[in-house]
């Protein structure tokens, strides 16, 4: 598949209203996306044409409403090679892992039927995930541990910050219940080796939850066929709006889980003493919904479909071997993650000697090139890499050779600015 | 004839008020039987629906003896499980069945299909009630409960 | 105060595209609101302008976004008397309960410091509710009962569905430790005597929990002035966005509670092992959150503040009592509430003899009248009521007195169109 | 000068370097001393103030003898920990907090405020970076920590 040109580029560009203004370079992409006009257009005509609350009224703006929503369901929930029967939505990924993490905690607590049996946790059972995660698929594992008794383990990073897959077949045994990991990481832009994980969570009874924040928006991903059990990601890196995003998981599993969140929308039968649940989706969906952001989200994914997600993959990996190719040129400069030539996304992390990320973001920024700078949500990665915090350039399909460039000649006079180079 | 009125046929308004059915039945000694609930979250509407077999031989398609049933709804949902109850009696388990899956497939047409009345009877009445995706739920609850009891009448 | 004259409301009606389109009449704002341009703007104007990461980034479009998403806070914030360190965000009003009622349970299960002993419930320990609130106050307290070993109680309604305060007196006792209850009910439009409510619950030492979801949109409400401990309230029944809400709490309380969700942005230092969190509000909003959404609501606030709390809540009046006055005038209804010259809000619920509340909503539906139609998420309610569904007509500030005759007028032929009267 | 250069000035940028007071100092015996720790979530960074007094009659306002410091961070950090070690030896302790809080006033001024030279002496390179909200807790932060850790000086 080839990559978009940079003529290509240049025109879809015309869509973001917000890239046509400053900053000149926008490379925080991997922090959240900017929105093509499709998108706004289409939560604008939600609220304009079909507004009303869903799955409660009877007249017909409601059943448009409904209509509506459960559609822009369907359109996310294949775009990621699932059923509409398979997608809970969310605020955001964040949230997302959390409801699996308080889910199974409810079970726990003895809350579900006997189905819920499966997701009980308690001493002695163990929960996984890695040191290179986001803190959104680390904090909610260690709450839930903390709540339920459970153990939770790592698989560690070595000191280019890449998976020790050889580790991970030690800690996946078989007390392990629970291994959470992300598809691509935020930091090193490596994918991580989703098989191989997978087979060692199978092999252990353990469900299987793959963060892809960070995979969905730029890669062609097909769930059922990663052999996850659950995933998550968010709209708003992904070109949809902010507020929304998605828990995918198998059916079976769902409707099997105890409720989190409860209130409306989500019940059968209520009593002041108790409360009986729809199945999945909706038993997840408490409360009147996020209609306009759904209906925009699924505008979003039309806009990816149209594009073609390979070629969208095949671009950022064109930018990503740019990236590392030109920082490995540059003195005084640390790569993070896979060398250059080595598979990565369209992502990159440094540290520059002698500068704090914080000042050489300034420098960028002031240069009109907008990067993200800190830890990244990213603490014990970078402790492992023996840093507090790195600079990261995050491309999308918005982003072109030209960008990746600019990025780089800005980068190279920083060290020059604080008078660590000549 | 405005949608309202193609919804609320002479039909199914007259079902509503003078219901077959109603009122749940003693299956007759030796005659199987199966019962089902259901209910409709959205306004707590909620029906039981008892099917009675006569004895077949063993291997024969069983025929239904009668079907009553005992629940509270709106318009559609009563009318829907009286109509049922006045077609189900002399048919085989298998004709039922059929005419269940005929009664979904056309409820679920949003209007885009036209009744076959000879299969369907006076429940080609419902044709109207499909262009109204909010009210399909009614006209299904008693026809799903039903399907559950036959299946359970075993 | 005035109520809105007619041509004034029409005037206003010109501001909310979708009521220039059908239905005529839109009387279910007690389920969600339309929204006028000014909030659409803001919310397009923030993807155009402004859209980036929030606290995260320090590039001058991140600065940018997070100036906005804390001006938004301080603004709906200050429209129900409070601070912005007292207002965290959430997906909707439901969020907000549950965010309590798991935050109770996270300090329940040895969560928290110190301080979160005060919300630590157990065996012996009663939370209190009432039999008309919406599943959104009920279901989240039962669930948390049910993972503390706690006891459910509540206050139980008449006839007429009026809460019994005699027997909350009876209720609320020195076991109780959390007395939520509805501000206004979504099904009879009754304004709960809060002051009698807080003031048991202060007298036994247990917190309050005000839902304001039917009251912040259509009256001038001062929470700290009312004396309750905490708050909630959904921003799509405000003119505002749907997928955003908000809890209000005390900000000693909030400081003290342990965290709900967990991951990105509320923490401070994290290791694999544990994880220490930033004060309120940032400690309850984790992850990337619904920024544009947070801007378009304070829109939404500044649109109403122009008009003035006062003057909606003294044309929804007039509109109450004008729908009382009209239904107690036709033969075979039952008005649900308060009866015509009471206080009510302008909303009002009905049970139609002999015709089911799915017939009413589909002959007015039709009439070009949207309404709603079922239990509202009230069942006890209704239970006690002796009824399983009800048709309620709810108006807001662009809702004319024509509107409530139309209404009215369409109610009066429905026996008729199912020949329950000649 | 660009907003840029205003905010790193040359005298930051020299603190930055050479840095005045890093390395925590022990007190001398009988000096009373406070010590805060203060961390920026955002980038990780941190840093230890320890503030030392030198003995005063009851009653009388304590005088700075010495602020060491220890810590990680950007160049705003460290400058501004560094210009505080310089200035504070010597101040009475009503002094250094009056200068902590005209500080923080220049710094949230968003740029609208001339900075008093006489009263923040080299502190006052930093008038540029209270164009730039989110390094305001960066300079801040020994500031806050000193605030502290004086607080602690009992
Ligand atoms: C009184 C009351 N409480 C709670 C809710 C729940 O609000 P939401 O669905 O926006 O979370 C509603 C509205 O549905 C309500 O009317
Ligand atoms: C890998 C990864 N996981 C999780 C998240 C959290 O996503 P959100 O903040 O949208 O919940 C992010 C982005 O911030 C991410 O990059």
């Amino acid at each position: 598949m080839l990559p978009l040109t940079d003529p290509e580029v240049r025109a879809l560009r015309e869509d973001f209203p917000l890239l046509t203004g400053t900053p000149a370079v926008y490379l925080d992409s991997g922090a959240t996306s900017q929105k093509p006009l499709a998108v706004l257009d289409a939560e604008r005509d939600f609220y304009v044409h079909r507004n009303a609350a869903v799955h409660r009224g009877a007249h017909a703006l409601a059943v448009e409403a409904t209509d509506a929503y459960e559609e822009a369901r369907r359109i996310v929930a294949g775009f990621v090679g699932g059923t509409e029967r398979e997608l809970v939505w969310t605020s955001n990924a964040t949230e997302a892992i959390n409801l699996l993490a308080y889910s199974f905690s409810n079970a726990s607590a003895g809350r579900g039927d006997q189905e819920a049996e499966r997701f009980r946790l308690g001493p002695g059972d163990e929960i996984v995930t890695t040191e290179l995660e986001h803190h959104a698929n680390l904090i909610p594992w260690q709450e839930l541990a903390a709540r339920t008794g459970a153990t939770l383990r790592w698989i560690p990073v070595d000191d280019d910050g890449a998976l020790d897959l050889g580790a991970a077949a030690e800690v996946i045994g078989e007390r392990t219940r629970v291994v959470a990991f992300s598809h691509v990481s935020n930091v090193t832009g490596a994918i991580t080796d989703v098989e191989t994980l997978v087979g060692l969570a199978r092999a252990a009874g353990a469900l299987s939850v793959l963060d892809a924040c960070q995979s969905v928006p730029h890669l062609p991903v097909d769930l059922p066929a990663l052999g996850v059990d659950f995933a998550v990601f968010s709209g708003h890196k992904m070109l949809g709006p902010t507020g929304i995003g998605a828990l995918w998981g198998r059916a079976e599993l769902l409707d099997a889980m105890p409720p989190f969140l409860t209130g409306g929308s989500m019940i059968t039968k209520v009593t002041m003493e108790s409360a009986r649940y729809l199945p999945a989706p909706t038993r997840f969906e408490a409360g009147t919904q996020r209609v306009a952001q759904a209906v925009a989200l699924a505008e979003a994914v039309r806009y990816l479909q149209a594009i073609g997600m390979e070629r969208v993959a095949a671009h950022e990996h064109e930018l990503g071997q740019r990236l590392a190719a030109g920082l490995a040129e540059l003195e005084g400069i640390r790569l993070i993650g896979p060398a250059p030539g080595a598979e990565r996304m369209g992502l990159a992390a440094v540290d520059v000697a002698g500068v704090h990320a914080h000042d050489v973001g300034q420098v960028l920024d002031a240069a009109g090139v907008a990067v993200r700078v800190g830890h990244h949500c990213a603490q014990p990665l970078h402790r492992a890499l023996g840093l507090t915090a790195t600079t990261r350039a995050s491309a999308y399909l918005y982003n072109t050779t030209e960008d990746v460039d600019r990025f780089l000649a800005e980068l190279a006079g920083v060290r020059t600015y604080f008078r660590v180079a000549g | 004839m405005s949608a309202l009125d193609a919804m609320y046929q002479e039909v199914i308004l007259d079902h509503a008020k003078r219901r077959s059915g109603e009122g749940l039945a003693a299956p007759a000694p030796g005659h199987g039987s199966g019962e089902s609930h259901q209910y409709n979250p959205t306004c707590g509407d909620e029906i039981t629906v008892r099917v009675e077999l006569a004895p077949a031989p063993e291997g024969a398609d069983p025929v239904v003896e009668r079907l009553s049933w005992e629940g509270e709804g709106c318009s559609i949902s009563m009318a829907a499980a009286s109509v049922l109850a006045e077609a189900a009696p002399g048919m085989t388990r298998t004709e039922l069945v059929e005419l269940i899956g005929a009664f979904r497939d056309l409820l679920r047409s949003r209007g885009t299909v036209a009744p076959d009345e000879e299969v369907l009877g006076d429940a080609a009445a419902f044709a109207g009630v499909s262009r109204f995706v909010a009210r399909v739920k009614c006209a299904m609850l008693g026809w799903v409960a039903a399907e559950e009891a036959l299946d359970r009448a075993g």
